[in-house]
């Protein structure tokens, strides 16, 4: 085997593993902490997308400051939501609880997203470019784009913090708890709907985050959110659903796996891995990935 | 002994939004003294503990907290009033261990204090102290009932609500149990207490009250419930 | 559901089942033709939907993977092994019907929301093989030239190739999927179904073997969807992988929340006005999706109980001067 | 009660939509996908149709009346195309125009086979359409474009003179469109003696090509030959330019739309061949006008969609015209006597099975200079 192929195959698997990991790991936030699926998640990537797209230029492409800008929007519009979002979980209905209505609702919002951006941006595909263009680093005979590495970085950058965050700040902790074990948070005195908002909160900056990182390396239109909402998604069921190590553990196994595949077999099987692999984690072990499901429902 | 109420309830229904569980309940527990709410699966013990807890809903009814009327304040402010409550079963964080679950259990005290509390609860279980290290779940399950206890006890709760402390737990671990708990009440704690185990209740308790489908039948001290020939026979095997 | 045929209700069906047998001679549209049989078909589609969701309180996104497993068991049933379009949609109702055992029996064992999960991905898998399976489907060029269905009857021969018969095979058939449906569900089973959505508890405390009755639901609203799926593709002329599209998916949970979880008449009128509003008002399509979604979100969080809330709310007040606490007939 | 009052409304409701026929304009359809993973192509489209009616309404439209324009979505989905052309053909059009995905046209193609209505593509690519089109099929649907067939014989023709390109590798989507381009590239660079080392199927939206380059980049291909659409291609080819991966792109390509001409601008392009049915460089004064047109009205170059709306109009509008009627029948007729002079240089006419074969325009670019080679007949 050529070493050069399978190292090139598995450094390209592990940036797109990372991309999938940041936005796996928000879904799984969500589900962890509120026991919901958000399906407007692939739709804030995409509107971040647009963002960047429309701060780039205003900062002479510099990467680096517009994605400060974007993160810190981002932020602020992120508790917006997730305040907005609990409390639209909150009011009463008769749909079969929070699971069923945060579904309905985050449908009919994608659904707004979507063609909303379109109405506004057409469909017309965006491209934007940065200061740093095609460039690439050369590692022997392996290359690794600018864009790709910057992705990579903030990344991994992006999952320490918030294993920091997680692990070793009281907030964090506080998120961990309720995920845990919400009766054992109440008994102590934490609040669910405050730490669930900034769990969402968190949720939505890291897709946000993963969107930033991505427009120096595809192009996109309003649809983009979608195709990877449904990777992630898988990422979070094989992933043990509502297990932030598990999320990303699977993301980079499932850039890798699909790195490889595309490179030793058939393209078009890529995307078969996700789903394959999430239908063989169901029937083989469906127990110990629903087992926060069960717990609730 | 103070004889001042803590909680005094009056004409108290509660429920989980649904029928209600628990009709009419008026139940006062004194200052510093333990209470024990006996009676038959089903009959709405733990419904009505949680509804004191502020967890299911008060339909109708008052609950006075010192005085202060509390029927509908949510679990987290009661808590926040010293109103704790300890579900059953287990009720801590698995995936942490022993010092993680204590740390962030103090969440709520100023951090110049939390050492003290730590000291305090250590005092009170040493075991712990021991364990800190142990993943939570890890525990046997007479240590997973300290761990909770020592969670909530960190902020020095004015008056504790424990569902069923001793379940699954041997009969050595449950008198040390029921040991931990009659000192801590000992040392002027209110401490409500559902238990199935109801010889070793009362035994260390002051009061009790008996429900049977979702009413008080008989309330009064500890040792003349457990005189009672009725209950003798329903709960005390002879 | 039905709500008895007391006289003036009985008289107002009548007139409906006149109207819609009526309609074609009084109109010479086609195109309006086409939107009828369109509104037939997504009531029908919803009514499933309805069945699993509305009345065993379990939400499914599998609905879309029926109705496409139909559309191409169905096509594939006549242009492979040289069925007839009955076949086709007999042969799509038993592979719905096993598929849909299949799926609700290992992901009810485990709980309600693995059954949503489980059913995201089998629509997902369902529309990946479709556009990849390409010896089976023809992949995304689609299965195209669906003959018309057509009956013989020894000298007898019908075929159904044009807009006004198809309206009727359309009619006829969300006549009679209707009726089984309004049937099943007013009797035993449908309170049964919705004992375990509002108390699966004391449904179980009951005796009601509370998996074997959802694993029921989840089949009988697959073959719906199924034979629904199997007809529409015969009615386009073709199927191609789009039929799993998240669009069908959308419609459906819009008339669903619309005309009130657990209805029956209401859902039907939601059908109706929801597939004919877009058409009447001409608006742009990125703007009917905008305003499906608006509806959607609005419906779940302000008319959770749909039309038939709204109905039931009125049928109080105007019938017993403001009492509440009244049960609902929904 | 409330049910009668339903009824009611719905009655009227639905004799309210009846079909708004002005008397006044010659009706024409147009079935396009304005929403949908190809939309933006259905935006271009409706561009060159709107400017041509403007224009020939400005000249005093067709039979001495305007035309006037109904413009239905089809989201490139065949259920909705059926939907959109019994609504077009109820609303009384005269013909329809567009439905561009091969799979809406041909979901379309029976509908308006039995209501009798014109039906002109200028977009739609796969071959089905000339077998069930015209002499022993269906003789109501015209087609303006040439095949895929056509468009990759042209191609392949021309980097075979070349000489530099022996091995040649495929990247297309998996649709009908990207399949139907790389059968027919094979089977062409087959005839020519060209080795086809692989080729690639993605899904329509794929986001990440970075595996396919990596293996192309050692396959030894000198030359790629893209079926993609126009996003999948922006991202295919800055994709590839990154990861310097060496190689020519060929297949079907277009350097319009912002994405493709920043692209271009970078040199990503350099050493491009493609057989196209359009480019806006195309050296005749007509097209140079028509770009012009386009650029003054939308501040972009025209888009092969735009020119294809437009010449759909002007072979539609001249059809009606010498129908001297705006009966669907007599227009069909009138079409199958189509002599239009493109604005790409020659004369359109429609073959036994409808088909019009029009030019192929084979462009190379330099850097980021493109240059018409040639400019041909299909036929």
């Amino acid at each position: 085997m050529d070493p050069v192929f399978l190292g090139q195959l598995l450094l390209n698997g592990i940036v797109i593993g990372l991309i999938y990991g940041l936005i796996a790991t928000g879904l799984t936030l969500q589900f962890g902490i509120l026991h919901i699926v958000n399906f407007a998640h692939g739709e804030v990537l995409m509107v971040a997308m647009y963002a960047m797209a429309a701060l780039l230029p205003l900062f002479g492409g510099d990467f680096f400051v517009a994605f400060a800008v974007l993160v810190v929007l981002a932020s602020a519009v992120s508790l917006l939501a997730a305040r907005g979002l609990l409390a639209a979980l909150a009011t009463g209905g008769d749909g079969g609880g929070i699971f069923e209505k945060s579904l309905l609702l985050t449908l009919g919002v994608s659904i707004v997203l979507v063609n909303g951006v379109q109405q506004l941006f057409t469909s017309n595909p965006q491209m934007a470019t940065t200061s740093f263009g095609y460039g690439a680093f050369a590692l022997g005979e392996i290359r690794l784009t600018y864009a790709h590495a910057l992705a990579s970085v903030v990344a991994v950058v992006t999952f320490g913090a918030l294993f920091w965050f997680l692990l070793r700040t009281n907030a964090g902790r506080a998120l961990r708890a309720v995920a845990q074990n919400r009766e054992a948070a109440l008994m102590i005195g934490l609040d669910p709907t405050r730490v669930a908002r900034r769990a969402v909160a968190v949720s939505l900056v890291l897709s946000a985050v993963a969107g930033a990182v991505l427009v120096p390396i595809i192009v996109f239109q309003p649809t983009v959110g979608q195709t990877l909402l449904l990777k992630a998604f898988a990422v979070v069921v094989i992933g043990g659903m509502g297990n932030i190590g598990g999320a990303v553990a699977v993301a980079l196994g499932l850039g890798v796996l699909e790195s490889l595949v595309g490179g030793f077999a058939d393209i078009v099987w890529q995307n078969a891995v996700a789903f394959v692999a999430m239908i063989a984690v169901l029937a083989m072990r469906p127990q110990g990935l629903f087992a926060a499901a069960i717990r609730k429902g | 002994m103070d004889s001042e109420a803590v909680i005094e309830t009056a004409g108290l229904v509660v429920g989980y939004g649904g029928p209600p569980i628990v009709r009419g309940a008026a139940v006062t527990v004194r200052r510093g003294t333990m209470v024990t709410f006996v009676g038959p699966n089903g009959a709405g013990k733990s419904t009505l503990l949680r509804g004191l807890a502020g967890l299911s809903a008060a339909y109708a009814g008052s609950i006075l907290y010192n005085g202060t009327q509390i029927a509908a304040t949510s679990a987290l402010e009661r808590h926040a009033m010293g109103i704790v409550f300890v579900p059953q079963g287990r009720c801590n964080f698995g995936r942490m261990s022993v010092e993680e679950n204590l740390e962030i259990a103090a969440h709520g005290i100023a951090r110049a204090e939390r050492r003290a509390a730590r000291a305090y609860v250590f005092g009170l279980f040493p075991v712990l102290e021991e364990r800190l290290q142990t993943m939570a779940g890890n525990l046997s399950g007479g240590e997973q009932q300290l761990l909770e206890m020592a969670m909530v006890l960190q902020t020095r709760p004015q008056c504790l609500l424990v569902d069923e402390p001793s379940l699954g737990l041997s009969p050595k671990m449950q008198a040390d149990i029921f040991g931990k708990l009659g000192g801590l009440r000992d040392a002027g704690m209110t401490i409500i207490v559902v238990e199935q185990n109801v010889r070793a209740a009362l035994a260390v308790s002051d009061d009790a009250a008996v429900l049977v489908n979702g009413e008080i039948v008989m309330q009064g001290p500890a040792p003349e419930v457990a005189g009672d020939p009725g209950i003798r026979r329903a709960y005390l095997g002879h | 559901m039905p709500p008895a045929m007391r006289s003036p209700k009985g008289l107002l069906l009548l007139l409906l089942a006149v109207l819609a047998l009526a309609y074609p001679f009084a109109s010479s549209s086609g195109y309006h033709l086409n939107v009828l049989t369109n509104a037939l078909f997504f009531t029908v589609l919803a009514m499933s939907l309805n069945v699993i969701y509305g009345y065993a309180g379990l939400l499914s996104f599998a609905q879309v993977g029926f109705w496409g497993v139909g559309g191409y068991v169905g096509a594939l049933t006549v242009t492979r092994l040289g069925g007839s379009v009955w076949d086709g949609m007999l042969a799509a109702g038993a592979v719905a019907l096993l598929l849909a055992i299949a799926i609700s029996a290992v992901s009810l064992r485990l709980s309600n929301h693995a059954f949503v999960i489980v059913s995201i991905a089998f629509t997902l898998l369902l529309q990946l093989l479709a556009q990849e399976w390409i010896d089976v489907t023809n992949g995304p060029m689609g299965i195209p030239g669906l003959p018309a269905p057509e009956i013989v009857l020894g000298p007898l021969y019908f075929a159904f190739d044009d807009r006004t018969s198809q309206y009727f095979l359309a009619l006829a058939f969300a006549a009679a999927t209707l009726a089984a449906i309004g049937l099943v569900l007013s009797s035993r089973v449908g309170r049964t179904l919705r004992m375990l959505k509002h108390d699966e508890t004391l449904a179980r405390s009951l005796g009601v073997r509370t998996t074997r009755w959802k694993v029921f639901a989840a089949g009988f609203a697959a073959v719906v969807a199924a034979m629904a799926g199997a007809l529409y593709v015969f009615y386009l002329s073709i199927v191609d992988p789009t039929i799993f599209d998240v669009y069908y998916t959308q419609l459906m949970l819009v008339i669903v929340i619309v005309g009130g979880l657990g209805s029956f008449w209401p859902m039907i009128a939601a059908g109706f006005v929801l597939v004919v509003l877009p058409e009447v008002l001409r608006t742009s399509d990125e703007v009917r999706m905008i305003y499906y979604g608006v509806v959607l979100i609005a419906g779940v969080l302000f008319f959770p109980r749909g039309f038939a809330g709204l109905l039931a709310a009125r049928r109080r007040r105007h019938s017993s001067g403001g009492r509440l606490g009244q049960p609902g007939s929904i | 009660m409330m049910k009668k009052t339903f009824g009611a409304s719905f009655l009227a409701v639905v004799l309210a939509a009846g079909p708004a026929m002005a008397q006044e304009a010659v009706q024409i359809g147009v079935s396009a996908p304005l929403t949908g993973p190809v939309a933006h192509g259905g935006e271009h489209e409706m561009r060159g149709i709107r400017l041509a009616v403007e224009e020939i309404n400005a000249k005093g439209g067709v039979l001495g009346k305007p035309i006037a324009l109904t413009v239905e979505d089809n989201q490139c989905n065949p259920s909705v195309s059926v939907t959109v052309a019994n609504k077009l053909i109820e609303d009384g059009v005269v013909a329809i125009i567009g439905a561009q995905c091969s799979s809406a046209v041909l979901a379309a193609m029976p509908v308006v086979q039995k209501a009798g209505v014109p039906l002109v593509s200028g977009i739609a690519t796969s071959p089905s359409i000339t077998e069930k089109a015209g002499i022993g099929g269906n003789p109501w649907v015209f087609r303006l474009n040439p095949s895929d067939r056509e468009l990759a014989v042209a191609d392949v023709n021309y980097l075979a003179s070349l000489g530099s390109v022996k091995r040649v590798a495929i990247v297309a989507e998996s649709t009908d469109y990207g399949r139907g381009g790389a059968e027919a590239f094979a089977k062409a660079a087959e005839a020519k003696g060209i080795e086809v080392v692989s080729t690639d199927f993605h899904p329509l939206g794929a986001a990440d090509f970075t595996t396919i380059l990596t293996r192309l980049g050692r396959s030894g291909a000198q030359a790629i030959a893209l079926y993609q659409a126009p996003a999948d291609r922006a991202n295919f080819v800055r994709q590839k330019e990154a990861l310097g991966v060496k190689a020519a792109l060929t297949g079907k390509l277009n350097f319009a739309g912002e994405a493709h001409e920043k692209l271009l601008a970078d040199g990503a392009f350099d050493q491009a061949v493609t057989a196209f049915p359009y480019a806006p460089e195309v050296d005749t004064p007509a097209n140079k006008a028509f770009v012009a047109k386009l650029v003054a009205k939308y501040g972009e170059t025209s888009q092969y969609e735009s020119f294809a709306g437009y010449e759909e109009v002007y072979v539609l509008a001249a059809a009606i015209e010498r129908a001297g009627t705006p009966d669907r029948a007599a227009v069909r007729a009138a079409l199958t006597k189509t002599s239009y002079a493109s604005m790409l240089g020659g004369t359109i006419t429609f073959d036994d099975h409808d088909q019009a074969h029009n030019k192929a325009v084979i462009s190379r670019v330099d850097g980021s200079k493109v240059t018409v080679v040639d400019v041909f007949s299909t036929n």
